[in-house]
């Protein structure tokens, strides 16, 4: 399936895009699409975990995914 | 009447307050949070704030409603900036009112604390030398506390 | 500038935010007592505050002192009002600002506890069924807390 | 030695007035102050230990008074 993926911040400048277009199996889970990431260049500067976000909320790493989910990997994040 | 607000407009603090004014609480507790000219002995010029604005009006929301659970009877409001902002400018205002004021103190507190624990905004800070940094005083790596259970 | 004042006037809430304004505090904190509707079940139509002035007013200046000494770097600033007040009216109005939140919570709060408990101010009660009467949350009884060592 | 106590609030009520002039001995201090009070009408009306302050300031019972002072009987205050 395809899965759009929202970057900020400095994600955004380490893989050069605020927007990715990644194809995955079907049910794939929040883990393994991070380690799909690790594949697009400049996405060495992610941490080891990062924070992600599906449908505008924080996930664990076993969610699972599907074709219309939004999904964003939030970076630490500096409000206030 | 909207509780929570990411806004690219200068933040009329007093505004946020009217929100939770109620002639039965008898207290009222406002927390705005302004641009410092100066960060870890760096002097700063400005900043720039910026948002997952979907996710940070939900996730605003969403802590809003904890703490109106927590401290039953409290009202609640919050509104954070986004843009370029110079030292002075408001960055967050918060207010939280209650009949009484341990409740207004700990409401108001509570919100700004899961700010900046969760609220998806970031900031790049402007220095007096013309250089530019992303600041992340916040959780950087995935942490379950964070995850709705 | 007058960083503590006992007034007959309305109180202006972001004018005594302002007073503590600086851009070197990237938190302030705001306490606003307002006159309730309602107090035990009551119904109130309005009070009276009348004050020790010229007491209250160092009283109210000693107490700022003693938050700047307990959290150092924080600039603290309040108004306490007397008269006859309507329910909505501000009666009191604190604030405090530092670099950082914790330091101006913890001042705020410390300012609006040691007011209450210290003040010489009192209350009279307007109902809405036509009585008044002398409102006495506070210390009554000599209490050597209250003298200064 | 002649001294001024102020009273206000419902102390103010109960004793009539505002203001009292009291003739009491040399070196009196704040808590025999307060027992010569005691012989005012309507002072029945004061608690066991009311609050006491001398030139603005709360002050102990053990504290001498001298004909300058600006003292006042507190009563239970309620600013805020």
């Amino acid at each position: 399936m395809q899965l759009t993926v929202l970057l900020f911040a400095s994600y955004a400048e380490a893989l050069g895009t605020a927007r990715l277009e990644l194809t995955v199996p079907e049910r794939t889970v929040v883990g393994e699409l991070v380690e799909r990431l690790r594949a697009v260049a400049g996405a060495g500067r992610l941490p080891p975990r990062p924070l992600v976000a599906v449908n505008r909320r924080y996930a664990a790493y076993d969610h699972p995914l599907t074709a219309s989910d939004e999904v964003a990997v939030i970076p630490p994040v500096a409000g206030g | 009447m909207t509780r929570a607000a990411i806004t690219a407009d200068p933040i009329d603090a007093a505004g946020v307050m009217a929100r939770v004014a109620s002639d039965s609480h008898g207290a009222t507790v406002l927390f705005v949070g302004t641009v410092r000219d100066h960060n870890g002995g760096q002097g700063v010029s400005g900043l720039d704030y910026t948002a997952y604005e979907a996710m940070a009006l939900d996730e605003l929301d969403r802590i809003l409603a904890e703490a109106q659970d927590r401290f039953a009877g409290t009202a609640v409001a919050a509104v954070h900036r986004v843009g370029t902002l110079a030292p002075g400018e408001i960055s967050i205002a918060v207010a939280a009112s209650h009949a009484h004021r341990a409740s207004a103190f700990d409401a108001a507190r509570y919100v700004i604390e899961e700010v900046k624990r969760r609220l998806p905004v970031w900031k790049r800070e402007h220095y007096l030398d013309g250089t530019r940094e992303w600041v992340a005083p916040g959780i950087g790596a995935a942490d379950d506390d964070l995850v709705p259970r």
